[in-house]
């Protein structure tokens, strides 16, 4: 049994495979189908202080490995969350990362007091790639002179729980805003959302997302998700959680050996329910097998040589 | 959930019925999402209505109309199917009312799950379809009538011909359970509401999970905004708002 | 027969199924497996002034879907090219695009003088993703003022003929880089050249790539592809060329309803080369079918109602 | 080109050989690029030596190291395989000299197919591998040489050690031709140019396409910088500036 600990920011998760935003519900659409405790966390739908019923249909299609989602980041809303979903997650002993967005400053501040308060909320993850409201409909994620600020103002009201930022991919170069996430005084990043993308379908020449765009996931997106997550290691110190694509014990190490100090595993999900939990159990085998005592040897050990 | 695959036919041109083995309980009305093939291209599930369980046996009865059912066609008896589910919502009729069973093409596959459940109920079944090809399973219901759009079987026109015509329509007493194309649902839909009848429709949407996460499969209803893979696929009339 | 003829700013091409430059060598390496005067063109591999060798090996790796690449520009150079290449291609009768790289901003220009002076090149594709020495290494597709800038010094030694200037997706937003094409005097745009990935092979801990990062095409980028197409098409007034990830029919076919000219095949023509061919046959067939009588006929018909 | 497979069997414990029906002509050293499935993933065709070529019947022998060789060992007789090719460079040994053959593991395929395609030469052939497992087709060679690491058949120890015994070796009348691993090829070009023997030997290298329009599966040579599937996969002794 190896040691497959791993901390984030001052949360210690039993190790490194987290479930991704968006991807496992509020966790206890999964409880039939795995065990939701052994696996290091996850984070829960993106949570806004109201409720949102999101965009219109159709809001997913699939793509080459991957698929293109616009839900529109509906969700039962912060209050609904802590009556009716957080009471049962707790029994059911699982870590959580609340996601959380909102449409303004003030906004994302009062979420991130809210959640942080919460017993059984372990850690919170700030989703940042959403229309700022106040700046005209630009991205939060898309400034990093702003997401200092706002990683900033967030972490004040959050002094005793992790604070993870989340970047967007969709940028000509991520160093500045994994920098930024450091200065602001976050406690990790994680990388990558989505990416922006869309499909047609030719038969009746319509988009196959109502709203044109949406956000591709899934093994498409590995190696670019992959080389965002190393540049991020690259640039700051704090913890990395690796994203994009991951649906194997290969991909996971790929993180880890880039640096990430842990993983999500995000559109996987879908098509395997208890990937999370196999790929903990796998991970520790191969530990096992190839004499790793600690999974933290793994982290960052690429050969550029 | 790995499965073996017992036998898989072409039943009508581009039509295939597939039985496997399956450890579980399942209801009629309720779909099962299969992976049809082991590598990520395509990457998603499908969604298929179980249109049988018995002793171990779970059957589906699908149409090839793209890359994931092609796939699904090219297996043989022997071959493995990752299963996973059931998922959905259930058929419940009132227990004592007579039984519309109104099927579209494909969407035959939960009514003859539900019938072969039921033997010994009151039930009618309505097979619509484009062509004589695209009936199916129409001689494993008791009472079966069948509408084609060109005629080449049964009736001319579409199905909800038939369906008003019946004496358990017209009084009334009949209880709707319809599954197919978006379209004819539509229509049932605001012609049991109209002439007083109450029933139940089983929806069709892309799915993402099956199981309530991915918030793909969404449709408006009455009660709010549902989830088709767990609050649905199996709505009453009346309760859906239709998109267009 | 359909009419499947569409422009580029003065060049006809007869047909809109282009081949991606790096994928189609100098168009000989094809001849025994098609006929490459049945499609609409052909662009050649970046040509620079001087040969070059390329980066270390390895340089090329599988993702899911796709690959990434990091050739380094590998080319026999502008002299050979004309003295080697271009002799049999302008026998073997194809319609050629010469794609073209430098440096410097006089690399670039200095190199366009000469292809657009040479008897069987019909058009340049001018490749911006590349380090621009005198700038410290920034792209020189990665700033819009500075690309609006290259293009038009570049435009004016090339006055007779189409000027294509190929967008790199490596950016926040494309558009102001497809504006700037425009605003130079660019005469067509072609987008999108590959996505930056990275690769880790798990039992070596190496990456797969000598130089770490490279580019990634193939099937996986087609939505990220499509969405940047349909963002220039609604942009500028020039034409757009497609790429990115094309493989079929339909695939093309997106492409053109989103509002592209023509389409280029790149990564595709290595697992069926005479991908091309058919695609040209296939669009003609598709377009009698549909009683489609000009191909023009399906571009930018996107239906967002 | 689409070609029927005849016959696929696993001649050892994760090693295959599959024979199909291929219409034009072939030279030994020369290979094929293989499209492994029908989806995109994995996307590339796989390069393979080819092993034989009689009668309008190719056999290529491969192991199964990843995705890509294990969808290849899942085909049987009667299914498909998308076959592009011959591409690359052909042994071309003088016409009169002793031919030395080494094979490392599955490198025997292409020596194989020399080795039937010239059976009145005078050759004998070098078989190494890391265990029996790993030694093929040496039954197929009218002399054969046989070297393991661990030294379950055969000598134990690197198959140089036999080469270098050998008369036509040692009176360096022997021409080497040489497929395997690139640590071997290595040693044996080395030992080659060190002993003033002429030779070929048949690299490797990941490829994108085969027919030398990637530019991915380039090495340095004395010559200058070469495509391995054009101006390769053959090189002489000597030629080859290695990386490593
Ligand atoms: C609850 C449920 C039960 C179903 N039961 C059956 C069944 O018993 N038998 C059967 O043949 N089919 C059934 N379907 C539909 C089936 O899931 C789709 O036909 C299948 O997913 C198409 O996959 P494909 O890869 O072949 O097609 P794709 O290549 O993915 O798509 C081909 C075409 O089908 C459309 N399509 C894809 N998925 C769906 C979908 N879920 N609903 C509607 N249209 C879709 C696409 O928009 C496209 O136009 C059911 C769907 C649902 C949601
Ligand atoms: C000219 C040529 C002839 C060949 N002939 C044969 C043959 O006759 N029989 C045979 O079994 N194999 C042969 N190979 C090697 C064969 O192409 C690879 O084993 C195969 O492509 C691996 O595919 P995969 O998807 O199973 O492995 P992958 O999942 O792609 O890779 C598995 C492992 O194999 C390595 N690998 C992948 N491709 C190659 C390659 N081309 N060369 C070296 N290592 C590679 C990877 O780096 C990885 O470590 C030949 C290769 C070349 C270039
Ligand atoms: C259907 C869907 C919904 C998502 N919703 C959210 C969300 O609410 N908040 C968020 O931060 N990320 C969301 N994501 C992004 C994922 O958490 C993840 O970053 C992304 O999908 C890439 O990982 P993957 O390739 O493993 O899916 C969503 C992704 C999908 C596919
Ligand atoms: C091996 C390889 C080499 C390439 N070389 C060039 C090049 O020299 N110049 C250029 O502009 N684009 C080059 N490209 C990019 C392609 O032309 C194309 O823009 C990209 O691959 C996306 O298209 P695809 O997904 O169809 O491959 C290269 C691509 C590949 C795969
Ligand atoms: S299919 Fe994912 S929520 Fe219904
Ligand atoms: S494999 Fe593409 S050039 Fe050799």
């Amino acid at each position: 049994m190896a040691d497959l600990k791993v901390r984030i920011g001052a949360l210690e998760l039993k190790n490194p495979i987290i479930s991704a935003s968006g991807t496992f519900g509020y966790g206890l659409e999964f409880a039939d189908m795995m065990d939701i405790k052994k696996i290091g966390a996850f984070c829960t739908k993106g949570l806004s202080l109201k409720s949102r019923a999101g965009n219109q249909m159709p809001r997913i299609c699939e793509t080459p490995c991957g698929m293109i989602n616009s839900i529109g980041l509906e969700n039962v809303g912060i209050d609904a969350f802590e009556a009716e979903k957080l009471p049962k997650i707790r029994q059911a002993g699982a870590t959580v990362i609340a996601n959380f967005f909102g449409d303004t400053e003030a906004d994302y501040v009062e979420a991130a007091r809210r959640l942080a308060a919460m017993d059984g909320v372990h850690a919170l993850e700030m989703n940042v790639s959403c229309p700022n409201v106040d700046k005209g409909g630009i991205e939060f994620g898309g400034d990093p002179v702003f997401l200092e600020k706002l990683t900033a103002a967030v972490k004040k009201v959050c002094p005793g729980k992790p604070l993870i930022v989340k970047l967007s991919p969709n940028v000509a170069d991520i160093r500045p805003f994994a920098a930024a996430v450091e200065n602001g005084g976050g406690d990790a990043i994680s990388a990558i959302n989505t990416l922006k993308g869309m499909s047609i379908d030719v038969k009746t020449r319509r988009p196959k997302i109502k709203r044109v765009f949406g956000g591709l996931s899934g093994p498409a997106i590995k190696p670019v998700a992959l080389k965002m997550v190393y540049e991020c290691v690259k640039t700051v110190e704090i913890p990395v959680i690796g994203i994009g694509g991951i649906g194997s014990l290969d991909d996971a190490l790929e993180f880890l050996i880039a640096g990430a100090s842990a993983v999500q595993v995000g559109t996987m999900n879908f098509v395997e329910p208890a990937i999370c939990q196999r790929l903990a159990e796998e991970l520790n085998a191969y530990c096992d097998r190839e004499n790793i005592a600690r999974v933290t040897d793994i982290i960052s050990t690429l050969r550029t040589d | 959930m790995k499965s073996n695959i017992i036998t898989s036919r072409e039943v009508k041109r581009g039509y295939f019925r597939m039985e496997f083995e399956f450890a579980g309980e399942a209801l009629p009305g309720q779909f099962i999402m299969l992976k049809v093939a082991e590598h990520n291209d395509p990457l998603l599930r499908r969604p298929m209505s179980i249109a049988g369980l018995d002793g171990g046996v779970m059957s589906v009865i699908f149409k090839v109309v793209g890359r994931g059912t092609a796939l699904l066609a090219e297996k043989k008896a022997g071959d493995h199917i990752d299963v996973l589910g059931p998922f959905g919502s259930a058929f419940t009729p009132p227990k004592t009312d007579a039984v519309l069973l109104v099927a579209g093409g494909i969407g035959v596959a939960p009514l003859l799950f539900w019938a072969k459940r039921n033997p010994s109920r009151r039930a009618a079944a309505f097979i619509g379809g484009a062509t004589e090809n695209d009936i199916l399973c129409s001689d494993e219901f008791s009472e079966a009538h069948v509408a084609t759009e060109n005629g080449s079987v049964g009736r001319k026109g579409l199905v909800t011909a038939p369906l008003i015509e019946h004496a358990a329509y017209k009084n009334k007493t009949g209880y709707i359970l319809a599954c197919g194309p978006t379209g004819m649902l539509k229509a049932i839909d605001q012609l049991a509401v109209k002439d007083g009848l109450r029933g139940e429709l089983s929806l069709e949407e892309r799915m993402g999970c099956g199981f309530g996460v991915c918030l793909g499969c969404v449709c408006d209803t009455t009660g709010g905004r549902k989830r088709m893979c767990v609050e649905g696929p199996v709505f009453k009339t009346g309760e859906v708002l239709w998109r267009t």
